[in-house]
């Protein structure tokens, strides 16, 4: 996944000359992870530029720079280095167009690594979205494979509004797939079905859909059929797309990563005790990430939903239908 | 111990409180049309913010951040700057905004609650009035990369207050500004007190200025109510970013004369004397009296200027009065250049529930 | 509510030497709404300490007052400064003792005014708990009646871990109340039922409590009897009681200021959809602030929540029921 | 212009790269034992953390930050601390927790994924490691704040990096610590690198120690290779803070000889000339010339010293490699004193999947 990110920037940087690129080593290093690789090289050191270690001037000048008619795309190296950016990015970045009635605006995506599973130090493995999804002017996309991030990045570098584009670290080198340099986009606020089904409806996002997936095969070997969607977007979600499911199915499990407490899945429940209460045949489940702090990494395993405890949430649900 | 490095911080003053020049005056100030244009300017935010505070104790407007005492640091910047740069100001900066285009009408909008006073309809691309504290200085740091980054000959200013320096955010600004060499001018508006704190509470720093020194950029001290100071030291400013030179800190020293807003009272936290001494140093005295002094100005030009400024303000005013209620859609215009189908559903349910609520 | 707040810190400051009060302006302003009125007469400019403007200083240096024995109670002056400080929040205050294991701990009351519906300025009328509910390791608790705020306050303050206190902008002054100044705490985690009911259950906290009651009101002379429950901790919520609550009345109808998209209205919509299914006669309905900013003074009515609305969607919710 | 004020920055060197004497040697360097104490600290330090790193390579420890030649920083720092003293350090001080009492197990339970490992059993009030650049230079702000209120004499010490020296919080720490005249010691490793950044990318200050100015508060550089100069320098700083003299910011030069952590590869951004320019200036080489220059010091005791260090390191290796996994309940251990009913149920929840992950 992450060369088909570098390959999206490039693209875009090509065709594009108001896109630049700003971080911490995204430069000559080409990014912690190597999702800027090569870039600095191929486009000077003005349009891709280390900054200074300091996430809240990475966001406050991108909105300067945005507002002047630039197009950043700004990487914060971890999400849990996001926090001293909070304050640009929810009280600025996102309302700048609604502020200023349009006159100024903010076409910018704020790329971090998201989620655990790759045995990293404290502090490295936040699933975070929350706390970007309930702010109103952001959107927030999580691509799950690397021809949707090449054209989710697209989509995303083209927005006229601020994208927070959170990328699952621990599937930056998960599969290889042959991602065509098109320049093709994907499209923003619709969630992707990735295997349909007609028991249970299972909706995901980052790196989890990879647990879900496994789910699924494993149930449908147990002879329940379930549909798995891709949130993609998490802010503002495809409701659509989940409640025409759950309409099929009549029920449905929520599979996170981020702790469960005021997490997306709460959203996606909520909507769906809302507008679809009575297509239900069982209660919602919300297979999540517990309410405790990301354990260092002999625990993280513990913590991250697994397989098991995806395929149990589904059983339970299956056994409790009315 | 071995000397690595040495530094000073210097001062400026062209006009002390008397109106008597200091040393040699600028172009500028030689200049008597410039000047009466300069002070025609202050007077007018003066009068302005008279009115403001007006309004809002009459219910008429929403908690209003005073000018009172800031005239010639607001058009000394305003003045030193070009056209086509860029202002981040805070949201006290009315001198300035006004000098740059800024309607009356659409300060009191703002300030009676309608974000249509940010669709500034003279300085289309200065950034908007800024609440959270020193968040402006990375705008105007990102507007200044982007001029770098297209090689337009273009700065950005923003203004912090004494208080606004302490945020971190404010040391990220010079810093990054200083390690790019960005075409920024940082004007600090030392007005001596944060709300209910002074600014020795604020920091054992002597001066403001030497906070650039942290940032390896060049930093100088200003009278602020010495309107040619101001104007002169950011224009110095202002030329060396242009050329390439980089970023500058200015402070400028002056004081806040009102209370921090309408919604306080600076009774509670400051003695009157201290307010009286500092009256006596105001800029619009001292400007007025360099004036009469060169015999360009008298008491029936002032009344004059003063009923133009009357005319000119009553006329805002009643157009901002008449300004009706935005539609309940207004907030969602805006939001997103494409609005999300959810929030266009949320849309049509506030427009069911418009004008229900009590606040 | 302003004066039993400054009561409580006077209390607590009185029988424990290691509470000490920081801020901006707290000292010889007493805080811009007076919560900390008198405080630094009292006990003194080192227990009762104005700091220099910096939000991210302020949980900083609170964590290291605490760390090292002291009880700091920190103000933020609105919540919609918070944001430089949640860095210092979520990586570090919510999560010392957990990193320590138990060796360095955070005492810490972060208070802040919440909300809007004061003619505030840009800024000043934020409802953001879901940033601070979705953090594990903080108690998020908010007052509704000057009584509850001097027993909550109490409580926060004793509790030997972090809890952010959001303290109802619109109702420091909105009602009278004698408040014996006695030293008694009230619980955290516990919500109070302020109206029983048997129709319907309706969720609120913070300000909204006041419209919700009113609400209840009406809907009563309508013939229907509405069961008002007060959340008091946002997070984490007391589940039993709501869930109790919809047992026995069927439906549930949350009241929000806050955003809609992933607030804690939505939690608590998941909560039920999970654990209370089955006793739901009608889909949950949450009214909430609108998915947009907060704007400027002249619409806020039109954002904040109305007692027509919760009336409104009360009775959709009984005409919807099966 | 009129000159306000001005500042200097001045540098302390005490043994050169040689092991020569600098100028007048402190007491502390005039008394052999104490010399030969500090090298054993900062061999056991670079011993360990070769260690660590083979460990990381062979698959037992997790991503590791080495401090391959910041020993004579690290335990410079250490010995001019009291016992009762508290540090905030970043994830690089290995040498001074060492000094201080932080047992090797703990360091790589710490890094080998375990949360018992911040549990130290020495230092008590010691802050943990800290990952979020900057933020603990505020901690040892507060604690310096706690110690002041109750007029304890101890101090607090941070560490920062260059790189951690952009951070806003960083800033923000020195300004409070000056505003309060606070007992606490910043110390910037200033080794060169923050990751692939380069100083002279991270900021336009020639010095970081000139970023005290900024604060109204001392700065100075010392060269940290040098054991003496550093201890020295921290020395007198811990000496004015306890007596009420305010907080200070100590500049250490020294390099990064390493990768920037076990994750990082170096010669993607910087040459392995400049690496090797650095490696000839670095610290234990030169104190252990001075030492042999005294005659205190041969290639027997050498041999004896790195045997020694050797049999502790592999002792506490083997003590870490035997720690049990820590139980599926140590996530939800010490989250609240009092654990919220919620997540009891969580805790038994996740008792059930205990071990079903994959990662
Ligand atoms: C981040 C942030 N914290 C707190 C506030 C509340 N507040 C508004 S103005 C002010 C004092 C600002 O003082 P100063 O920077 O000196 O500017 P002045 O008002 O004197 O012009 C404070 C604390 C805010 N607006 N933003
Ligand atoms: C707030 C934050 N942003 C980014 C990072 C990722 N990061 C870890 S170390 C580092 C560089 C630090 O450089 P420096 O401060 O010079 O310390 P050094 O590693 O050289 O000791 C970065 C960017 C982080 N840990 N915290
Ligand atoms: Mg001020
Ligand atoms: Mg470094």
């Amino acid at each position: 996944m992450v060369e088909a990110i570098a390959m999206a920037h490039g693209w875009e940087m090509q065709h594009d000359p108001a896109v630049v690129v700003i971080g911490e080593d995204v430069g000559a290093n080409g990014g912690v992870f190597r999702a800027t690789q090569g870039l600095q090289q191929r486009f000077g050191a003005e349009r891709v530029q280390d900054t200074p270690l300091a996430e809240a001037a990475i966001a406050g000048v991108a909105i300067g720079m945005a507002a002047q008619g630039l197009k950043p795309v700004a990487e914060i190296q971890f999400m849990g280095f996001l926090y001293p950016a909070l304050d640009q990015i929810i009280n600025h970045m996102s309302r700048m167009r609604h502020r200023t009635r349009g006159r100024l605006t903010c076409p910018i995506v704020m790329r971090m690594p998201h989620g655990g599973g790759i045995h990293a130090p404290e502090h490295h493995s936040e699933s975070v979205e929350t706390l970007l999804c309930h702010v109103p002017g952001l959107r927030v996309v999580s691509p799950t494979s690397p021809a949707r991030a090449y054209g989710l990045l697209l989509a995303a570098i083209r927005d006229p509004d601020p994208v927070m584009f959170l990328e699952p670290t621990r599937l930056y080198r998960a599969s290889r797939q042959e991602v065509p340099d098109d320049g093709r986009a994907l499209p923003l606020d619709q969630a992707f079905v990735l295997r349909e089904g007609s028991d249970v409806t299972l909706v995901s996002w980052g790196a989890m859909i990879a647990e879900t997936l496994q789910a699924a095969a494993e149930l449908a070997d147990a002879g329940i059929d379930a549909e798995v969607i891709d949130l993609a977007t998490l802010s503002p979600v495809d409701a659509a797309t989940i409640l025409d499911s759950v309409a099929k199915t009549g029920r449905l499990v929520i599979v996170q990563e981020a702790a469960r407490n005021v997490g997306v899945g709460a959203e996606i429940a909520a909507i769906v005790a809302e507008d679809g209460l009575f297509d239900l045949l069982a209660p919602i489940r919300r297979v999540a990430g517990y309410d405790t702090v990301m354990p260092l990494y002999r625990l993280e395993r513990d913590y991250i939903p697994s397989v098991r405890r995806i395929v149990d949430a589904v059983r339970s649900t299956v056994a409790d239908s009315r | 111990m071995r000397t690595v490095i040495e530094f000073r911080v210097e001062s400026l003053q062209r006009l002390d409180p008397d109106g008597n020049a200091v040393g040699e005056l600028p172009a500028f100030a030689l200049d008597p049309d410039e000047v009466l244009r300069m002070y025609g300017a202050m007077t007018l935010a003066r009068a302005f913010d008279t009115k403001a505070v007006n309004l809002q104790r009459t219910g008429q407007l929403g908690t209003y951040a005073s000018c009172l005492g800031h005239e010639a640091t607001h058009i000394g910047i305003g003045a030193a700057m070009r056209a086509e740069d860029v202002l981040a100001p805070v949201y006290r900066e009315v001198g300035t905004q006004l000098w740059r285009g800024v309607t009356m009408r659409e300060i009191l909008l703002y300030w009676g609650g309608d974000e249509r006073g940010n669709d500034f309809s003279g300085p289309r691309a200065d950034f908007p009035w800024c609440v959270p504290i020193a968040t402006q200085t990375l705008h105007a740091a990102g507007a200044a990369m982007a001029f770098k980054i297209r090689h337009e000959p273009r700065c950005a200013v923003a203004t912090i207050g004494d208080g606004g320096t302490s945020e971190g955010a404010f040391y990220e600004a010079l810093n990054v500004a200083g390690a790019r060499a960005l075409p920024v001018v940082f004007v600090v508006v030392n007005n001596g007190w944060a709300i209910s704190v002074p600014v020795a509470a604020q920091t054992a720093a002597r001066t403001l200025a030497q906070k650039a020194i942290a940032a390896g950029i060049p930093g100088l001290q200003v009278d602020g109510n010495d309107l040619f100071a101001v104007r002169e030291a950011v224009s110095a400013a202002l030329e060396r970013a242009r050329g390439g030179g980089g970023p500058t800190l200015v402070e400028a020293l002056t004081y806040r004369l009102s209370d921090h807003t309408t919604a306080d009272d600076a009774s509670r936290y400051r003695s009157a004397r201290e307010v009286d001494d500092a009256r006596a140093l105001e800029p619009l005295l001292r400007t007025r009296r360099f004036l009469e002094k060169a015999d360009r100005w008298n008491a029936d030009r002032e009344r004059a200027l003063l009923e133009e400024c009357a005319g000119s303000i009553d006329a805002a005013v009643a157009d901002y009065l008449a300004a009706p209620r935005p539609s309940t859609d207004a907030m969602f215009d805006h939001l997103f250049a494409n609005l999300p189908e959810r929030i266009r559903e949320q849309r049509i349910a506030a427009r069911r529930h418009a004008g229900t609520g009590g606040h």
